[in-house]
């Protein structure tokens, strides 16, 4: 297993071995990548911030989550903050299984799951402006903010 | 009683502060808390309403009480990946 | 693009990068990996056998399914032959899109795909003895082989 | 009329060459040429009823008709991945 949050670039190898099991056939690795473009304007870079301690923790309850709902052998997730240019990867989350169809619907669980609860912000610079994105509210229990 | 608070994303641009102290009467929920930057910052106004409160790096309902000396993050909706 | 039938291990990076375009937003990239366990017996390790040039044809025939089924912005396969460790990539799938979804699912279906048409032969030997795994009959037009 | 011919994985263990050459009549089908194999490597038989045959890289059915020189690859199920 592996969570970091880190504003050096992501390196999906020591992530891959690091969920892979020797029962692992399969791995499913997720790259979120920085895209030149979104609502119609043009990007020019991104900014990422982060709440390091809090989204570590997060990441290990989405770990949680997937290895109750899915038979894996494996999760791990890096996500990078400060800037990225157009290209660069955001986010690597890995999941490994027995089978295929384990790893792709877990690996897919996770990243949904991670842009729900993982207090992550992304700002985007357009041509002519910037805003952080508003994704997710994060629910709390009674549901109310 | 003085409250620390973290300052994330477009909050902390805003603000210009990564953690500021607020001050807040005995008992004070983390909707009050939220109301009290709102205050200090008029800035925040327009956000306030989106924020998501965590306490001890755990998200907290807006009538979590606060105790002296807690250590409070202001998040807004997210949006990594 | 890129597709490559080769008996070097096989490397990630590369592919990922053949793969991506400025408008991707997202890469599901898919290992299959050797395990140490089929079918109740305890693998030892594995061999690839490939026809090369077929291969690679319904490689790029898997590719342009996915392509005229998701919205994708790139897709590359690279399998292995000869001897495999467990913990070893037989194959690597990559698929670039500008979302999430249209990945993983693409990716997925690709690799399905390949497991049906692409003349690949894997043999488990496991304690006690050897076999060619019979997986699937590629379909011919009329269906009879 | 002479057929070249590929083996793959346990066709081409079995009968311990990766290529071999088939002498079947003017307008064989790929489904006579399945059935010479067997005579000439009876350690095939039990296998011949799963091989689909390629010609040029191509999957053809059954009833397909050779022609001299053809180059054909008998592909048992697969099974990469």
């Amino acid at each position: 297993m592996m969570f970091e949050i880190t504003a050096e670039p992501l390196d999906p190898g020591p992530l891959v071995a690091a969920v892979r099991r020797d029962e692992s056939g399969a791995v499913a690795l997720f790259y979120g990548v920085a895209r030149n473009e979104n609502l119609g304007r043009k990007v020019l870079w991104l900014e990422y911030d982060a709440y390091p301690e809090m989204a570590i923790k997060k990441m290990r309850e989405v770990a949680d989550e997937v290895r109750a709902k899915f038979t894996v052998t494996g999760v791990g997730i890096l996500h990078r903050t400060g800037r990225l240019e157009i290209g660069e990867t955001s986010l690597l989350v890995a999941v490994s299984s027995g089978h295929r169809k384990e790893a792709f619907d877990a690996c897919h669980f996770a990243v949904d799951r991670i842009k729900q609860i993982v207090p992550v912000w992304k700002k985007e610079v357009f041509e002519g402006g910037e805003e952080w994105i508003e994704g997710h509210v994060p629910g709390v229990e009674d549901g109310s903010p | 009683m003085k409250v620390n608070v973290r300052l994330f994303a477009g909050l902390h641009q805003m603000v210009g502060k990564r953690e500021i102290v607020l001050d807040v009467r005995e008992g004070a929920t983390v909707r009050q808390l939220r109301e009290r930057l709102g205050e200090e910052y008029p800035v925040t106004e327009a956000f306030l309403s989106t924020l998501v409160c965590a306490v001890g790096e755990e998200y907290v309902p807006g009538d979590y009480v606060l105790q002296e000396g807690d250590m409070v993050a202001l998040i807004p909706p997210v949006s990594g990946g």
